[in-house]
């Protein structure tokens, strides 16, 4: 009897090996949108946007054309392409400082004009590719190069939660935040990240999930403490599942 | 024909919505998008995200407008992406006024934006040159993927003034195929960036770049001479507005016998060193006269042409004021 | 020939349309013409003005410091740009608004009272049009049935404004003739 | 019976496989790969259930699981 | 005293980091405000509006952030406030890559931002340096109420090298109580704006800026001779980092008896013409160097100063690359 | 007897005339903003922050010290003042296109930060400066220059709640809606601006006050029209009232 | 009994202050301003009740109001 | 004298961080010292390398094409780096992760195991602290104790790392000695 494989590196995705440290949950995100390209057939007609941010090589990672943004302003670029070529499948994949900090304009004013894209939002509660600054979701108390005594509400405010400030806006759209620090939140995760492409390929809505990420490095923890550092502080803070849904309408 | 249909992303300024909506209603063969972008910044990254799907792009925006563009402007030309930009200069620095100017010469031909890059410009001084311009522009860009800047001003993006259309190049959109990000069925993945980590490979790019600018310097170099002969004393230099006032000195003086002729330059990069240089060496030309609506900028350039061979003088007004004819007369009358 | 006129007035007064009608009358009639605004609509009150220059051949210069003509809405209008007509030249002045006069002797100064008429015409905001029907008279620098053909296009799609527009046009021009003719 | 393989250089040592195996089986080695990291080994394969948690968590794709018989090469999880 | 207080609002980008930690943990009176912007676009109207409260600010970026400033740059000058801007420039255009260059030399001394302004701009060549001018950046910008630019480099940026506090000047804040605007109390309002729509008053102001620009030129130029007397046969024309791998070449030339000096601009705005000037006409000179890790941009400068009365060659490293001592050696030999 | 004012022209205000447009409603929420100054005794330490737009000579009409912020950064500026001298008392005045399209960045951040200035956001729905164009206030089916056949909201997107938008964020602020469009609710509007001007003046957080305005020349109506048009179809879309009070934490 | 003046070259005419005045004494002039504009004008002024809605309203303060007896510069409106 | 330095390694392995206890050694011992990372945090992965200069007069070139001495963590930076280093150099070659050598004849070339004798001590991450104990012990830039200090110093708000590091530079110091004699 043949042997087959049941679990493999999606076509969607390059051979290559990331320059994510060891545990960063980059990767897994990587996988879980590659393979929703490659089970709904998308590959050929996806062109995915890059942010600046640890994920800025992503290119190297996904098998299918790629743009490599200004810092933030992925959203604007994708509205430039996905307008001039109605017919691609366009995403964005971007850091919480990329898209919550520099580029909150960009973000804000593509979801309410309802473009027909899906956004990768990378929430990982700081700045990794700079080296580890405050980022606009960094937790309160959470100690950064930025913040050395740790986020002071009183004079940085809350962590912003994307998801519910993309939420409070009133075109429809899609909008879910999941997580990927254990298998069972990857699980839930795909779900979300294969909706987000399929009201896409319907033309419906623009999607966007955010997906809490770890930062082993900036962090300054093992991988493991970090995922258990997602669930005990990320999580309560940023509630998991879909705010909007295009259906509401 | 998809590649020959324009978008248009941009961000409400004066004086450049005249402009805009007038391109926009004229050009023959839209058939293309238009988007009123959030900011300047959005707009700027909209059309290098459109560029990339290889249509023709455009944007038009006012002197604080560009610097927002600056960001951007850096990226296509690193990423060599085809793109036009209209800046209708207002006068300035900061918020500055909604008056014509030329203070955004620097800017245009040297600045903006970081790193060793340059936009061709075009320095149109007629409505209709404008609108030629607009569409030389989309075929520049196309031929060297670059970002090509059209530099007008207040006084031609208000203006209003028959255009005759006839005249206009008809558009040919080259094959984009080989580059642009519209899916990989049945070839390898495109990529678009300008992130080059490996000094060795951004030393390339950068020559490579340089080199495209090279190519500009020999092939897209452009000027009006007016009224320049073997025997002219003055040659006045100034680009678009500036030379059509300056147009009117020269009528003004050759009926009163004094011969000045009318350098004019109309891509700002690359610039015509070469010809004004001849000419300034012509024996009679004692004395160059650069006119423009600024404290001096262009006059580098003239400098740069001329050495130190020649005199050279300047007049200048700012702050929306245009210089009149009678005003170049007098400075005229001062150098001969 | 090139004749060069400004139209002076506040924001809102309608300076720059009505600049417009003449200059479109100007090119409807063959000629070749140059329309600039003071500045555009960023900026509402305070002065505004536009230059309209028409000539037979082509025009250079766009800045006008010396117009032949003025058409003065208001009192700064007046004040400010009366002293730069150049002398045998023509300057309207809407009395409904300005009480004062240009003192100037080598020109050819023509008094509407602008609001009032186009009040009495029960179009309150044809002041500008009654101006142009005066300057057009007096002028000559565009027949008034090309006017009136620029405003019918122009208000194509609001006919209602078509014929109040008109009777302002002929009203200005009719004041005009006849202050003309009382000058002589 | 599943045969997970993990690949030794891609392997980055961050041992969230290991913690999220049901089965307990896998570990890491006490020697380093080529870019210095210990890796992760399957150390009792035939207890393998073929859960594929371990693949669907490690964020390489250092991963590979293959069954004899009936399987879906896409899945959805 | 809180006008000698620093106020420090930046956006992070590498490789500016370890300048902005290093300053704001050094400077000795920091008893300010230190805040993370949103973007840089945020941070540079933070300056802006810190700065109308008479405090001293600065920010610190790295090329595309610096170009994302442009606009607010301009309004600073335009509104004639103090303020510093430090560059730590990246190889570019585009996102590019974060190894040092010199590529924004046009941005910083003619563009970036729209409209008639210059920046004044210093550009060190060690850390010691740097510290050095920033504190005299702030001094300069009060004095001129203008924005003054530190142009370093990715290698300066980064490198870490002992710096001896002693001999950095102590900051001496003016008096800012006539314009601060700091509330009315007991006094007219004050207003801090930069829209002029009458012409005749925007070009007054016009004029007024360009008469502090020519105050700066007439005091504000610095440079450094090295090894210049009256015998050199070459010399070399170089800035911040291009300067230093430049001194270590003289040296080596000296030791083998060649007579080579080296003109090292310290304000690249003002730019010291009258003195390289000077140089390029002593007699024993016949050609120049330009050492500059972009594609030529200092060079036009240089070329301004000297006309063409002596031959300038051009050696240039891009992308990252910083020219070696060894190469500097080879082109000077080419030369002599 | 004397005869004594019981209305005139607030000390916080000069006696310029205004350049708007007659019946234009941006004179009544000058006039409120300083009648609060003068009640509250502020004048001599507030410095106000004019935007680009309708409203951009504003600091000729206020008789306290004024900045001109570039276009959208009014909130960065209000940022750097108010850390630069806490003492002070800032306020904003910004419209649509100021706050809502260019500035969005600017306004989110500093809300989110907690800034501890005061912003007048005034919602006419169009861009009135530039001749009006589409704001991202601009109701559905809205007619502008740049929607010339209203407002799409399939290619466009709704309208953007300012109101709604910033009070989802989780830092404190006090967000409130009003209008000015009948003199109860001009008298209502003033509790507003009041109320937030006493927030900071006992530095407890961020304040924001969206007026809904006319902008009866952009719009092609009478002033009286222009304010049935704010009861008929603004106050539908953007419902008055308070959304966000600090109390609440 | 209160006094309500409109100042003639302030007013721009709009017609918000007539609209506003609960007794209906506010009306617009047939005459124009120095700026062009019809101007409103009180025209019973013995009926007025010192409401101040006018005043309120007026987006260009061009409406004073006085009374005769107490009054209160700071009132909360 | 003056010494150049070059590092290299990939991101992660703490190359950066032992280039600025050397440098800072230098500068406790009165030396000008210069330390140039090839970039910043801003990439991860990737060969990472950074130079130092100690010299006992002011450094003029930041910019070193030819180290005098190299220490090479991983297999790419040996091969690119290796045949820069100048003649009689030395090159610590970290032979946990390199299977191969130089093949210079005319530098010193010292294998030391670093991640192994890390591991051994309980210490994974220390590679890099054998790695310079070893390259101090070889090249004597500067004294083992200084670099102790500097450890002590840098460490001071984490002790649990001062004890494990110096001894990791220890330990990479005797074996460096072994090595270097067992050449002789
Ligand atoms: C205009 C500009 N500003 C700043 C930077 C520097 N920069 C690069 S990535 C980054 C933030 C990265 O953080 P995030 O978006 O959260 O991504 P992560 O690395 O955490 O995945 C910054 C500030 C830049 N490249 N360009
Ligand atoms: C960077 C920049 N972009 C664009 C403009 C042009 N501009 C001036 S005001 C304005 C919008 C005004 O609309 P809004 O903020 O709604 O104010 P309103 O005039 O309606 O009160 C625009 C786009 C500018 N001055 N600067
Ligand atoms: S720095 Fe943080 S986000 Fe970036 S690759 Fe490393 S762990 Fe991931
Ligand atoms: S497939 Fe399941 S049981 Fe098998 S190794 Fe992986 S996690 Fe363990
Ligand atoms: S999850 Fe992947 S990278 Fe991590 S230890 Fe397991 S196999 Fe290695
Ligand atoms: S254009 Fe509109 S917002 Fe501006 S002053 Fe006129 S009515 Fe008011
Ligand atoms: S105070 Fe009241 S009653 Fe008197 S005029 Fe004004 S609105 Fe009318
Ligand atoms: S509300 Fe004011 S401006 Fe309007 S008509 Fe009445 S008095 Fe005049
Ligand atoms: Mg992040
Ligand atoms: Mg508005």
């Amino acid at each position: 009897m043949a042997s087959n494989l049941i679990f493999q590196c999606p076509d969607s995705m390059t051979d290559a090996i990331t320059h994510y440290c060891p545990g960063c949950t980059h990767g897994i995100i990587h996988r879980l949108v590659a393979e929703t390209l490659d089970e709904l057939g998308l590959r050929e007609r996806t062109v995915g946007v890059a942010p600046v941010g640890c994920s800025v090589l992503a290119y190297n990672y996904f098998n299918c054309d790629f743009l490599e943004a200004a810092h933030g302003r992925a959203p604007a670029f994708a509205t430039g392409l996905k307008r001039a070529r109605p017919d691609l499948i366009v995403f964005t994949y971007q850091g919480d400082g990329d898209l919550a900090s520099i580029g909150t304009a960009e973000i804000i004013h593509a979801a309410n004009r309802g473009e027909k894209f899906t956004t990768i939002f990378v929430n990982n509660a700081i700045y990794g590719m700079t080296g580890g600054q405050m980022a606009p979701t960094t937790l309160p108390g959470q100690v950064t190069t930025t913040s050395p005594f740790g986020r002071d509400v009183q004079t940085c405010g809350y962590p912003i939660r994307v998801r519910e400030l993309l939420s409070a806006l009133r075109t429809p759209a899609y909008i879910a935040r999941v997580a990927v620090h254990t298998p069972r939140h990857v699980i839930e995760a795909k779900k979300a990240v294969r909706k987000a492409f399929q009201y896409q390929v319907q033309g419906r809505c623009f999607s966007l999930v955010e997906v809490l990420s770890t930062c082993p490095t900036n962090w300054g923890m093992t991988p493991i403490e970090s995922t258990q550092w997602v669930q005990d502080n990320m999580v309560p803070y940023f509630p998991l599942g879909e705010l909007k849904v295009p259906e509401e309408e | 024909m998809r590649a020959g249909a324009i978008h248009y992303f941009a961000y409400p300024i004066t004086p450049q919505t005249e402009v805009a909506e007038y391109l926009a209603r004229r050009m023959p063969e839209v058939g293309g998008v238009f988007l009123q972008a959030e900011s300047e910044v959005a707009a700027s990254n909209m059309i290098f995200g459109a560029a990339s799907a290889g249509v023709r792009v455009f944007t038009t925006s006012s002197s604080p407008g560009i610097s927002l563009m600056s960001e951007a402007m850096s990226y296509i030309a690193a990423a060599e992406l085809p793109a036009v930009f209209v800046n209708i200069v207002r006068n300035g620095p900061g918020l500055g006024g909604i008056l014509p100017s030329q203070g955004d010469y620097f800017q245009a031909t040297r600045g903006g934006g970081h790193g060793d890059y340059r936009l061709l410009v075009l320095a149109p001084s007629s409505v209709q040159e404008t609108v030629e311009h607009v569409m030389l522009a989309f075929d520049l860009a196309d031929k060297y993927r670059n970002p090509v800047m059209v530099l007008g001003d207040g006084l031609i993006g208000q203006m209003m003034e028959p255009v005759d259309f006839s005249s206009v190049p008809t558009p040919h959109p080259p094959d984009k195929s080989s580059w642009a990000t519209t899916g990989c069925k049945s070839r390898k993945p495109y990529l678009i960036k300008t992130l080059f980590l490996d000094p060795q490979q951004s030393e390339e790019h950068n020559r490579k770049l340089a080199a495209k600018y090279d190519e500009m310097r020999k092939h897209e170099v452009r000027f009006e001479k007016y009224n320049i002969d073997n025997d002219c004393k003055v040659v006045i230099v100034a680009f678009g507005t500036a030379a059509r006032v300056c147009k009117t000195a020269v009528d003004e003086l050759k009926r009163n016998g004094l011969r000045v002729g009318l350098f004019r330059p109309i891509s700002l990069f690359p610039f015509p060193y070469e010809p004004l240089h001849e000419i300034s060496e012509t024996g009679t030309v004692h004395a160059l006269l650069v006119v423009e609506m600024n404290t001096g900028q262009m006059i580098d350039d003239v400098r740069l042409a001329v050495a130190d061979r020649k005199p050279i003088a300047f007049y200048g007004r700012q702050g929306g004021m245009v210089p009149s004819p009678e005003e170049v007369l007098g400075e005229i009358h001062q150098l001969i | 020939m090139q004749i060069e006129v400004k139209f002076a007035g506040f924001g809102g007064q309608g300076i720059l349309s009505a600049g417009k009608f003449l200059a479109e009358a100007g090119l409807h009639e063959g000629k070749e013409v140059v329309w600039i605004p003071s500045y555009g609509p960023e900026m509402r009150g305070g002065t505004a003005y536009c230059t309209v220059v028409v000539s037979d051949h082509a025009i250079g210069s766009p800045v006008i410091n010396n117009p032949a003509h003025l058409i003065a809405m208001n009192r700064p209008s007046l004040e400010k740009f009366a002293p730069t007509v150049k002398p045998k030249g023509i300057i309207i002045v809407n009395c409904s608004l300005i009480p004062i006069t240009s003192n100037r002797t080598d020109v050819t100064e023509v008094l509407v009272p602008c609001n009032q008429v186009a009040i009495e015409l029960g179009n309150p905001k044809g002041a500008n049009m009654v101006a142009l029907g005066a300057y057009a008279a007096c002028s000559k620098v565009v027949a008034l049935d090309v006017l009136e053909a620029i405003v019918r296009h122009e208000f194509e799609k609001k006919p209602a404004f078509i014929d109040e527009n008109i009777a302002a046009l002929r009203r200005g021009a009719e004041i005009a003739v006849e202050k003309v003719e009382s000058l002589r | 019976m599943p045969l997970v393989q993990i690949e030794k250089d891609r392997c980055k040592g961050c041992e969230l496989c290991v913690r999220a195996c049901p089965q307990e089986i896998i570990s890491m080695s006490r020697e380093i790969n080529t870019k210095g990291y210990f890796y992760a080994q399957v150390v009792e394969q035939p207890r393998c259930i073929g859960c594929r948690l371990c693949a669907i968590t490690c964020p390489d794709v250092a991963i590979l699981i293959r069954v004899n018989g009936v399987s879906y090469r896409f899945f959805a999880y």
